[in-house]
């Protein structure tokens, strides 16, 4: 344990000499209009957490935030899941699926933005299809090829221990992917987290995104600094989140050793 | 007959043509009977289990287990592997239960019948571990509680000790002896190592190399537990070595 | 046998600790010049741990290493290490894979290419030079372990379990050829295995290790004529007596 | 037998997609059930793409100076992305004390996606190529870094030790050693900063620009455009595919026995 400790030590020396270098490049005249002073944003931020930016302190912003990166999320988990599974598992899947999922992956999840517009209009709708739709091929890319890869020698000791065929996917198949089709989820929740600041950049009216970009619109440099740190600090939350699932679910497989 | 292997050939057909792997193999087990497949190289004798197990096509010729032919794999055969191949995300006891969980056992007899197995293979209080926390040799003691679990009528092992550091394969020399001396079943057990053979089998099945074919048989009647510098084991180890090409 | 031995490996009072853990614990062992050296131990018994030490991968506790009377430095004397994992590099072809320890060493040119066709030969790898690890078969890159390993002509060469992978035809056959390449290069030899046939067979003497921490339990003189048969009542005996040390159940 | 499946197959999938585009032309060109500004027909899609090929309407450019704009940017941001991040990745991963210092950092910038710099780069940068390509900087780093880092960090120990003891010093170990055993990790994260390359190109474009096929498709939505927007789409999607095929073909030259 003495190395967390090493690692927290350095990780607060080396976060301070940040703040301190940008301390002082804020002070100099040449970086005036495009550094604030690092406390200012700090104070922009405490201010934040209490009185409203907009129509919502910051709290209420990553509540928005966070729920659409929920709705789109979770929708891409489940239909990720179903999908790259159906297309992995069976042949006729595969078959079906397959062609759509070549033509659509390369074709990044912003790229979506105008069409969802065109479709659902600017409401959440269009916000939580563009959410689902970048999350979803990342997803079912992980289950196709975590499913994919189980060992078929454990499906033949299964068999040989009497699971019957259609026990086989459930009982052997979906637990082996596991590790990968949670790496894919923790992939995707970044993914979400990115492509939910793009919508919310480019329309909305509340958020973590609508943050910047009002800060942007009005030339407060401050506020766009607060909204980067807070998109920062809320990301690293998930990610961290996703780490601690992980490690309780998936305790049997000893990553990365 | 109990276990009978009627006429086998087997060739695997790739691009870079046929790959006659086992030829006109035939011969009988009893029940109870330690039958030990023993042979140089890679050739053949995994095929052989596989084919027993259902989990390959013969080319030609048929397995019958008490008369009835053998198509599939099946609950009434189980395979300890030399990769052991336990189900990872599963604890100790959700690997030996697996078996008479899939075919639907309820929950508290299953559960006090794989204990006993554990108990015999001596994991007692491991029950709860995950096999990425298991050495080898522990492994290799899931699987073999595993299979016996499944209760089936042969067990096949396919070089099951073929992974292990010399001390632990003794040691589960040791242990399958005891083990199979306490729950006696119909074992068809597949090596490389002559003295593992010896000191295992009743029946010794000397198979050549590419393509595999039956060169000798020997019966062992030797008392167990045997000791490997008696002058019989010696003697035998001696005989048996110098009809296969491999040895120094 | 009638050269009067030197002392070519000096290891005093060697003592390694991982934290709090035990691990070696204050050994000291002569090798001799030109001598096959095998080193048997339970499983688990800090075998690996030990090598390393002696090559200084790990720093050690406390003791020293010396070689021909002075500290160990991998930079000064010309030691190669085979391990039982599969050491190749595999974005080198076997040639490549071979004169790596030459160009480390920074050899002249014409005595790289001397040396690498010579041990191409010996391994009988000529016709697979350009091939990639991953295209040739465990026994080949073993080989070409091995042939990494000679190509130095080191003073020194570790093994630690190099054959534990392979199956026993496949071994035998090897560790013959090794014994061969030893007799023609008179390089000392210290050889980790956990098989103790295999430890019989090939040493002159074998030295036996208990259960961690780690210490020397004997050090048995192994003498009968080469080439040993296995199976011949002497072998037996010496080979008994060995696993009677090393025995923990 | 076995070939006879494998046809049986691809015919499925040849079927599903002749079905796809049937439906999609019967809900819009023949029962009319979306409007055009929602869902254009299939065919009226493909011939908006041929007329693109030439036409400047509505947004001043055809396909291809849209395509050559955005390539432009994206490689400009790609390359200095890729430059400075291997060596930043390489020595985070090969020296301790960088990795002491930069990391934390880096763990925290990392989590900031690309897209959330743009405000800052049109105020530090303007909104001309500089800006764009800084934006496509910041991913490609991020991606570059992570994936070169760990690929030297996984470098097997066995290889090093190796090295070690025929008596290489650390940076020889590095350059015989790590980096080569790393290319695999190094190519997946060319790869996968290729792919955050287009997307942070794409977001630029659509936030501030004049040209591209970002900002083409952002202003065909404006003229609800819906035919032009989906032509747009399509071609990004090609030229994604394309980028990485380049670069595929480039690493099984590069990569081999690994």
């Amino acid at each position: 344990m003495s190395d967390r400790k090493e690692k927290t030590f350095w990780a607060v020396v080396s976060l301070s000499l940040l703040t301190i270098v940008w301390f002082f490049a804020s002070q100099m005249e040449s970086m005036k209009t495009l550094l604030p002073n690092p406390v200012d944003v700090f104070k922009f931020l405490v201010a934040g957490a209490i009185s409203p930016i907009g129509q919502h302190n910051i709290w209420g912003h990553i509540l928005w935030s966070l729920s659409r990166v929920f709705v789109g999320y979770t929708l891409a988990a489940v239909c990720g899941i179903v999908i790259g599974s159906a297309m992995a598992w069976t042949k006729v899947g595969e078959a079906i699926i397959k062609p759509f999922y070549l033509l659509l992956r390369p074709i990044p999840s912003i790229a979506w933005i105008p069409l969802a517009i065109l479709w659902f209009g600017i409401d959440e709708k269009s916000k939580y299809f563009i959410i689902f739709i970048g999350t979803l091929l990342i997803i079912m890319t992980n289950v196709y090829d975590g499913v994919r890869s189980v060992d078929k020698n454990l499906l033949g000791a299964a068999r040989m221990l009497g699971a019957k065929e259609n026990q086989l996917f459930f009982k052997v198949v979906l637990p082996s992917a596991v590790p990968q089709i949670f790496s894919g989820l923790q992939v995707g929740l970044g993914a979400a987290w990115a492509t939910m600041v793009a919508a919310e950049m480019i329309r909305s009216s509340e958020g973590a995104g609508w943050i910047i970009i009002m800060g942007q619109n009005s030339v407060n440099m401050v506020q766009i600094y607060a909204g980067i740190i807070l998109i920062g600090v809320v990301g690293l939350f998930l990610v961290t989140a996703m780490r601690f699932l992980e490690a309780k679910l998936c305790a049997w497989n000893i990553r990365g050793k | 007959m109990f276990l009978k292997i009627d006429n086998i050939n087997k060739t695997f057909t790739s691009e870079a043509g046929n790959n006659e792997v086992l030829k006109n193999v035939h011969f009988d087990i009893k029940e109870n009977e330690f039958v030990v497949i023993f042979g140089p190289g890679q050739c053949g004798k995994s095929t052989l289990l596989n084919i027993i197990a259902g989990l390959e096509k013969e080319s030609s010729g048929n397995v019958y287990l008490e008369d009835k032919k053998v198509t599939k794999p099946g609950p009434d055969r189980a395979v300890v592997y030399q990769n052991i191949l336990l189900f990872p995300w599963l604890t100790v006891m959700g690997n030996v239960e697996f078996g008479p969980k899939s075919r639907g056992i309820k929950k508290s007899i299953r559960q006090k019948d794989a204990q006993e197995y554990i108990d015999l293979v001596g994991l007692n209080g491991f029950e709860k571990s995950f096999p990425v926390k298991l050495s080898g040799g522990m492994k290799q003691r899931v699987g073999i509680a595993r299979a016996y679990c499944s209760k089936p009528k042969v067990m096949l092992m396919d070089e099951p000790f073929g992974a292990l550091d010399a001390q632990t394969r003794y040691l589960m020399q040791e242990e399958v002896v005891r083990i199979s001396a306490h729950e006696k079943r119909t074992v068809l057990f597949v090596t490389n190592n002559i003295e593992e053979a010896i000191y295992l089998a009743d029946r010794i099945i000397v198979m050549t190399n590419c393509p595999s074919t039956i060169q000798k048989e020997y019966v062992i009647d030797l008392p167990r537990p045997r000791d490997y510098t008696s002058e019989e084991f010696l003697r035998l180890r001696q005989e048996i070595s110098s009809i296969v090409e491999f040895t120094r | 046998m009638n050269e009067i031995k030197q002392v070519k490996v000096e290891a005093r009072n060697l003592t390694k600790k991982f934290g709090d853990l035990l691990v070696l614990d204050n050994i000291s062992f002569d090798v001799m010049k030109g001598e096959f050296l095998c080193i048997v131990g339970p499983t688990g018994c800090g075998k690996t741990t030990f090598l390393n030490c002696l090559t200084k991968i790990f720093d050690v506790t406390k003791g020293d290493i010396l070689v021909d009377g002075k500290p160990i430095d991998c930079k000064v004397n010309n030691i190669s290490y085979i391990l039982q994992e599969t050491s190749t590099m595999p974005w080198l072809t076997v040639e490549q894979n071979i004169r790596f320890g030459l160009e480390i060493k920074k050899e002249k040119e014409e005595l790289i290419n001397e040396r690498v066709e010579e041990m191409l030969e010996i391994v009988g790898l000529k016709e697979f030079r350009n091939y990639y690890p991953n295209q040739l078969s465990i026994s080949m890159i073993q080989r070409t372990v091995i042939a990494r390993a000679f190509a130095t002509y080191p003073e020194l060469l570790l093994m630690d379990e190099p054959y534990g992978q392979l199956d026993i035809e496949l071994r035998f056959r090897l560790e013959d050829e090794l014994i061969k390449l030893w007799k023609k290069t008179g390089t000392t030899v210290i050889f980790i295995t956990h098989n103790v046939e295999e430890a019989v067979y090939l040493a002159e003497r074998v030295m036996v290790l208990t259960n961690k921490p780690t210490t020397v339990k004997e050090i048995l003189p192994c003498d009968l004529p080469r080439p040993r048969d296995v199976a011949s009542k002497e072998f037996v005996e010496l080979r008994n007596e060995v696993t009677d040390l090393i025995k923990w159940w | 037998m076995k070939r006879l499946k494998i046809n049986k197959f691809r015919v499925i999938s040849a079927v599903t997609l002749c079905v796809f585009v049937l439906v999609w032309y019967l809900v819009t060109a023949v029962f009319g059930l979306f409007p055009k500004t929602m869902l254009p027909s299939p065919d009226s899609v493909f011939f908006s793409f041929i007329k693109k090929l030439t036409s400047t309407v509505p947004d001043g450019g055809t396909l291809f100076e849209h395509i050559f704009a955005s390539l432009v940017v994206a490689l400009t941001g790609y390359v200095i992305g890729v430059g400075v991040g291997l060596p930043v990745g390489i020595s985070m991963a090969w020296f301790r004390p960088v990795d002491h210092f930069v990391r934390p950092v880096f763990d925290f910038l990392r989590t900031i996606p690309g897209i959330a710099w743009i405000p800052i780069f049109t105020v530090w940068l303007g909104i001309g190529l500089s800006a764009k390509a800084a934006i496509i900087f910041v991913g490609v780093f991020v991606g570059t870094v992570v994936n070169v880092y760990s690929g030297i960090k996984q470098t097997n120990e066995v290889h090093i030790w190796v090295a070690q003891i025929f008596g290489a010093s650390k940076i020889e170990i590095l350059k015989r050693v790590a980096i080569p055993s790393a290319l695999p990790y190094i190519f997946t994260g060319l790869r996968v900063s290729l792919g955050m390359a287009w997307l942070g190109l794409i977001a630029a474009e659509l936030l501030a620009a004049q040209k591209g096929l970002g900002y083409m498709i952002q202003v065909a939505r404006n003229f609800g455009r819906s035919d032009l927007v989906i032509v747009g789409m399509i071609t990004i999607g090609i030229m994604g595919a394309l980028l990485t095929l380049a670069l595929e073909f480039v690493e099984r030259r590069v990569v081999k026995g690994i």
